[in-house]
């Protein structure tokens, strides 16, 4: 019985164990899996060295990876950027988020609809995290956060400290909303049916990443996550499955 | 238990020095000749410290059982006894050094001048009741700073400088050690020879100026001229201070001690002037144990 | 018999300071004031984490966590249990003490009955030092390059693509042991230590080798020292967490490889309770903390039991001896 | 017996004669075979360790070289922010030529430095005053019970203390002793939220301080009873003897056992990454009384938050030289240790 | 009672046996008795051991120097001198547990029945010249276990047979503990009491049935009544073995030595038998060490 092994990205993680069950019911234990976390990086380096068959990343391809991976898209995800519950803020644009995470508005007073005030405390993510490099490349870019931020090292941490602090801002992935307010951006609430309905914008891609075209057995379990209505539903109770 | 009266103890020795004399071991020795003189003329004797049906257990054993017993100043008091008779924990009573073993319990009362020593603070009795153990147990320091510890961490105010330095050496002196070591004070006292630290120690508890010394076998580690040493010392101090030294060498007894007091099992079965405890022992078990050796 | 009167010249010398105040200055009194007030912050804090830990760990934790396995899901609130994790740190601290032992005790033995030549001894003494002295992070990074070489393909597996995978149980134990190994020589060393010269010297005088004085006399002497050293490391052992994050692959579930027996476990990947909390603490991408405190007031028990388990070996402490 | 000694001397310089000296009896008859078995068996097991430890400096250094080569002294000076710096490390092209190594890591420097002294500074005096309770003061049974406390203390994994911090401290201190004045007043320089130097150093005073009282506890227990005795018959205080006598020789025990905590703080790295702040900033002490809540960041922690990037190799390269820096720390630590240890150690006390 | 006068002896020696008889502190004993008949006739010496120019030095300080010395089996051989003389060791160097000691160094021969100790497996010379300590050390085991340590090979389980056991029970008697401890030979050996502790330390020696036997003041930690159990079994070894032993208490010489040897400084002083070297010592250094206590 052939055996798929997967590292990586650890919001990946949740969502390639649903998919690992349901494709093990539907083919009747037709292969062997085994799931390993350890973040994006993690995995695409496994897999480019040959430790694992797929490695998860929830992070674009960048320049400098290994040569020879194939990004296969399996999902999408929602950024959402959260404030504390004390701070009902309605909306973002772009240009306010950027204003905000890059430091040049430092006062809730300065944000129109703010329902507190005071100096803004931003929460972000470490550099390794797949989470900032998508909020660097769909809301950043061209701008920087600033460097007076908070790093985390998880979206569980970002979520405690917005929690905790009136006068917090961060981002986190969709399921880590839970006791935050969520705040709409250009207009659009953070939930999953705008996500899928592609009216919310924050939207990052989950790859399942191999070494050359994914072949044997990783190859049937792709492309079942890819085409086949199953994984379209098990994607959909809390992703944004792929058009 | 045979009651015995501690009062009932002669307290002045007179005459019969010659036999005495005869039975020392060491009658040509300087120390020898000024103790025959001071046992000749009347050695005025104070009662200083006195135990009343003292009781030690640990926990059910009882190891110092109902003894009555007084140490005087001017005399040396030996307690002889076999092994595991109570001779260390009545000792070690006296300065209530035995409270700090755990499970140590106490009948009894133990006065120092009169005074229950229950209700003085330890560290004032034990500075006025101090101890020299078996062992020789120099502090992992200076010749110099073992000698001076007791004055140094003991008062209120700590002596200084000169005053200090002068106290160090007149205690070096008094247990004959000034001369071997006046060279180098500093000098670490663990690697001084057994004998030596055991006059150190001695050093060091005269320093605080004890009115009582407690010595605990001091001279079982040692060899024969370092033990000569130190019973000659026990002679000297003896004029001026109590001293009660434990040994299991009766041939050390009969040298060193004016009153013997001979302890069986926790009993203190005989007490009285050394002469007749060890000559002419009254109780049958002391004969048994002196005679083991004598007879 | 009347009091006598004391001499004037001892007269003098009886009674002087006050009585109970006697020897002891204002900062004697503030020195043990200061003790007793550091003894019963102690005591606070330890009750103060125990209850809190006791608490939590009572309101979270129930007999299911401890049964079922752990399954990656998005909100690990309500999926799953910690059996795997717990299984996952029984597995790593035995396998870690066993490697560290014969070792450790080995290192130990030699360094205090052999020694020779005096530059390896010393070498080697500075040596277990830096192990001690390395943070588990670094070992952790080391390991995994390490155990990437071919030599060591069985330890964990070689993919598909020819890489030697570098984590499981094999390996991240072999870094453990290096963790523990540290307080196992230590220990061994000083109970050999504490043993009188005149014991090796009273064997030696009946005609015994060396090897048969530290096997029949000083081994046995030692035990309660090296069985306190192996639970010390063992403490060490199931409270680490970089090494288990980094070298057990933080597969949530025990998940073996290969055929044989114990070994697929053992070459397999794993999470420990420490990952486990680490993971549903915020720090982690779980985020659910009342199985962070469940799994946390578990972990504590294995603890107290390792430290009980302490007590036990040192109040029998007796070396006892089957001839 | 002069000319004898004079030969003997004479002997030892050149080192003939009939019977050459040997160091540590090595005889010169025929050793035990058995004997001779076990001890190359052992100092085999010996060697070994040594070269595993040999080959894990030598790989950390190796790995660890090009961040130093890159960025010279400079490394170690402040200049510019860390977190950039570290980003635009793991953002580095694909061709190793134009890999970016640039970082200037003394603010994580400062921050290892800051927490672990503070650390040291708070637990040593609790320890010792804490150890002298446990031997001498405190009645027998809570003594027990407080030996019982201590282990389990030393034993409590630093993901549980982590835990606690984040989830207990962090927010206390935020909520209770951090003003909204107070963080207005540093607002666009660092944000306070709680974690901080403070619980930082707190925790980790929390973790290291019962490893240093069970150690002081032993050699408390371990010095020699003679000597306490000696010195309470002496008319000296219990405090003074514990003071002057005992804690005098169980010197090198507490160098020993600060080497460790020390070592430990510096290795820390889960509790801290949890509780720190995760910012890499430079807490500074002017600033009064928020000095204690700003964050800071240590080496440790910073390799484990980044631990995930160890994959992008000049990215890898610069966590391994935070690694190496570690290393040589707490190499120099015990070094340093070793040298107070044997200038403190008394005669006749063991070690 | 007989009023001891050890000072008189030396001046009114006439009589050897006697005299001898007369000094014995113990003289009604029946070993006494036992030993005086074994005086009076001749008994058969034979060589064993002996060093020739033997030099020991611990890196520069020379502890015995040149000493030349037999060791006789039949006889029991006691090395005296104060403090430091180097009688630990020279008695040491006798089954190479010298050459443990770092920084010891030696020149000058060693044989045992003619052949240099330093060709053989030093495991087999200290099997057949064994030590007993001055500290009482038995191993944390049982009595059994204790005794039959040096009989069981290696590893191997015993045959918990009647072989190995008989010759357990064997060494016990001969040491004279069997009597006290046959009901238990399972009790821990260290609950025995110190004189106990130390006959067990003998037997265990005894088991292994060596031909020459070290005694380093066995009784210096001991009683009176243990001390003279353990100088018995001395008497009674000597018939069949070599026994050395070192003392610092010269009664002790006395009560038990066939032949004495005397050191100073690492000097070998003098060497003879016991009545000659102790009453009537050559060399100035002995006479006034010995004169210390005796004269
Ligand atoms: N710490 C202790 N705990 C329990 N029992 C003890 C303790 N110390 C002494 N004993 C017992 O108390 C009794 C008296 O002991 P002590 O040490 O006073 O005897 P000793 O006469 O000094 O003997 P020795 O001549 O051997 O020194 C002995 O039976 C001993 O076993
Ligand atoms: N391990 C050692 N290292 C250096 N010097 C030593 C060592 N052991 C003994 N010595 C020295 O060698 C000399 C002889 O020591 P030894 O122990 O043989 O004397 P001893 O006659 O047995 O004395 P004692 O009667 O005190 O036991 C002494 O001066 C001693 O200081
Ligand atoms: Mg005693
Ligand atoms: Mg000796
Ligand atoms: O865990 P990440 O998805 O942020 O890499």
């Amino acid at each position: 019985k052939p055996t798929i092994t997967m590292s990586g990205s650890t919001s990946v993680a949740p969502l390639a164990a649903k998919l690992a069950r349901a494709y093990l019911r539907e083919c009747r234990g037709c292969v062997r899996f085994k799931l390993l976390q350890g973040g994006s990086d993690v995995g695409i380096s496994d897999v480019a060295r040959g430790r694992v068959t797929i490695g998860n990343s929830s992070r674009d391809p960048k320049p400098g990876d290994p040569g020879g991976l194939v990004f296969n898209k399996i999902a999408r995800d929602a950024i959402c950027i959260i404030t504390n519950p004390a701070n009902r803020l309605p909306n973002l644009s772009q240009a306010q988020v950027q204003a905000i995470f890059s430091g040049s508005v430092r006062d809730w007073r300065q944000v129109p609809g703010s329902t507190i005030s005071g100096p803004i405390d931003l929460f972000v993510r470490t550099p390794a995290s797949g989470t900032q490099d998508a909020f660097d490349k769909i809301f950043m870019k061209p701008q920087k956060v600033s460097t007076v931020a908070s790093q985390k090292a998880s979206n569980g941490l970002i979520q405690q400290a917005v929690q905790r602090d009136r006068n917090g801002i961060g981002y986190v992935s969709l399921d880590f909303t839970r006791g935050v307010h969520t705040v709409r951006y250009k207009g659009v609430a953070c939930t999953l049916r705008n996500a899928v309905s592609g009216q919310y914008e924050g939207v990052r891609n989950f790859y399942m990443v191999t070494r050359g075209k994914p072949t044997g057995a990783a190859a049937r379990f792709i492309r079942w996550v890819q085409r086949s209505t199953t994984a379209r539903r098990v994607i959909a109770t809390d992703w944004v499955p792929l058009r | 238990m045979r009651a015995i009266d501690p009062d009932a103890v002669p307290t002045v020795l007179v005459g019969e020095s010659e036999q005495r004399q005869a039975l020392s071991v060491r009658p040509t020795l300087a120390s020898q000749v000024a103790r025959g003189e001071a046992q000749e003329t009347v050695r005025e004797t104070v009662e200083r410290m006195r135990t009343v049906e003292l009781t030690i257990a640990y926990g059910d054993k009882v190891a110092v059982n109902r003894v009555s017993l007084t140490v005087r100043s001017g005399e040396v008091l030996a307690l002889i006894g076999p092994s595991g008779c109570g001779k260390t924990t009545l000792l070690r009573s006296l300065n209530r050094l035995v409270e700090l073993t755990p499970g140590a319990n106490r009948w009894g009362t133990i006065t120092l001048d009169g005074a229950d020593i229950y209700e003085l603070e330890p560290t004032e009795l034990r500075r006025r009741v101090t101890m020299v153990f078996q062992q020789p147990n120099p502090f992992p320091f200076s010749i110099f700073e073992n000698v001076a510890y007791g004055l140094v961490e003991g008062g209120r105010r700590p002596k200084r400088g000169s005053e200090l330095e002068q106290q160090v050496v007149t205690a070096l002196k008094r247990a004959g050690l000034y001369e071997e070591v006046a060279d180098d004070l500093g000098h670490p006292a663990l690697r001084l020879s057994g004998g030596q630290q055991q006059r150190l120690c001695i050093a060091r508890a005269l320093a605080v100026e004890p009115e009582v010394l407690l010595l605990d076998e001091p001279c079982s580690a040692l060899d024969p001229i370092s033990t000569e040493k130190i019973e000659q010392l026990m002679h000297e101090l003896a004029r001026e201070i109590a001293v009660v030294v434990v040994t299991h060498n009766l041939q050390q007894a009969w040298r060193v001690a004016d009153r013997v007091a001979f302890m069986y099992l926790g009993d203190l079965v005989e007490c009285g002037p050394a002469r007749e405890v060890l000559e002419n022992p009254q109780a049958p078990r002391t004969r048994d144990y002196v005679r083991g050796l004598f007879g | 018999m009347s009091r006598v009167a004391a001499p004037e010249a001892l007269r003098n010398r009886v009674g002087r300071g006050g009585r109970l105040r006697a020897g002891w200055t204002l900062g004697d009194r503030l020195g043990v004031a200061g003790a007793w007030l550091a003894g019963l912050a102690l005591c606070a804090i330890a009750l103060a984490i125990v209850v809190y830990m006791l608490v939590r760990g009572l309101q979270f934790l129930n007999f299911d966590l401890l049964i079922s396995h752990p399954r990656a899901e998005l909100d690990q609130s309500k999926s799953g249990g910690f059996l795997d994790p717990l299984l996952g740190t029984l597995i790593l601290t035995v396998l870690a003490i066993l490697l560290a032992l014969p070792l450790g005790v080995g290192i130990a033995v030699w360094l205090a009955e052999f020694g020779r030549p005096a530059w390896l001894a010393r070498a080697v003494e500075a040596g277990v030092e830096v192990v001690a002295g390395t943070p588990s992070v670094v070992l952790a990074i080391f390991g995994l390059v390490l155990f990437q070489q071919h030599i060591f393909a069985f330890m964990s597996f070689k993919a598909e693509g020819g890489a030697v995978f570098a984590r499981s149980f094999l390996t991240a134990g072999a870094m453990m042991a290096l963790i523990a190994l540290p307080l196992v020589v230590g220990a061994t060393r000083e109970a050999l230590r504490s043993i009188p010269d005149h014991v090796r010297e009273a064997s030696y005088s009946l005609g015994k080798s060396k090897a048969a004085t530290i096997r029949r006399v000083l081994l046995p002497g030692a035990r309660s020292g090296i069985a306190t050293g192996a639970a010390l490391g063992m403490g060490r052992v199931a409270g680490d967490t970089a090494i288990v994050v980094i070298l057990l692959g933080a597969s949530l579930q025990l998940s073996p490889q290969g055929d044989l027996p114990i070994l697929r476990t053992l070459r397999g990947t794993g999470s420990t309770l420490t990952s486990y909390v680490y993971n549903n603490s915020p720090a982690g991408e779980g985020n659910a903390p009342q199985k962070a405190y469940a799994a946390a007031f578990v972990l504590l028990l294995i603890v107290l039991c390792l430290n009980f388990a302490v007590d036990v070996i040192q109040k029998k402490g007796g070396p006892r001896w089957e001839s | 017996m002069a000319a004898l000694m004079a030969r003997v001397r004479g002997l030892l310089r050149t080192g003939a004669g009939a019977f050459p000296p040997r160091a540590g009896g090595v005889a010169d008859a025929p050793a035990n075979p058995a004997d001779l078995r076990a001890e190359r068996t052992l100092r085999g097991l010996a060697v070994l360790v040594l070269a595993l430890i040999a080959a894990m400096l030598a790989f950390v250094f190796a790995k660890a070289w090009p961040s130093f080569a890159h960025n010279g002294l400079a490394w170690f000076a402040a200049g510019g922010n860390v977190d950039r710096q570290l980003t635009a490390i793991f953002n580095s092209p694909a061709d190793p030529d134009r890999w970016v190594y640039e970082i200037r890591a003394w603010p994580l420097l400062y921050a290892t430095a800051l927490v672990t002294v503070g650390a040291v500074i708070l637990a040593l005096p609790l320890a010792l005053l804490a150890a002298v309770f446990i031997t001498e003061f405190a009645p027998r049974s809570l003594a027990a019970v407080l030996r019982a406390v201590v282990r389990l203390l030393a034993a409590v994994p630093s993901v549980v203390y982590g835990l606690l911090g984040i989830l207990v401290l962090v927010p206390f201190v935020d909520h209770y002793l951090i003003s909204d004045a107070r963080k207005a007043s540093v607002a666009g320089v660092v944000q306070l939220d709680g974690s901080s130097v403070l619980v930082a150093t707190i925790v980790l005073t929390v973790m290291i301080a019962p490893i240093m009282i069970a150690i002081t506890c032993d050699a408390l227990a371990a010095v020699p009873r003679l000597w306490l005795e000696g010195a309470l018959a002496l008319g000296v205080n219990r405090w003074r003897v514990m003071r002057t006598v005992a804690l005098r020789a169980v010197r090198p025990a507490i160098v020993a056992a600060t080497v460790l905590a020390v070592g430990r703080a510096l290795g820390e790295a889960i509790m801290l990454s949890m509780v720190s702040g995760s910012v890499a900033f430079a807490p500074n002490p002017l600033d009064g009384l928020t000095f204690f809540f700003e964050p800071a960041r240590p080496l440790a922690a910073t390799i484990v938050d980044n631990a995930e990037g160890l994959s992008v190799k000049p990215f890898a390269q610069t966590l391994y030289s935070f690694a190496a820096v570690l290393l040589v720390s707490t190499m120099a630590l015990s070094f340093i240790g070793w040298r107070l240890r044997r200038s403190l150690a008394l005669p006749g006390v063991g070690r």
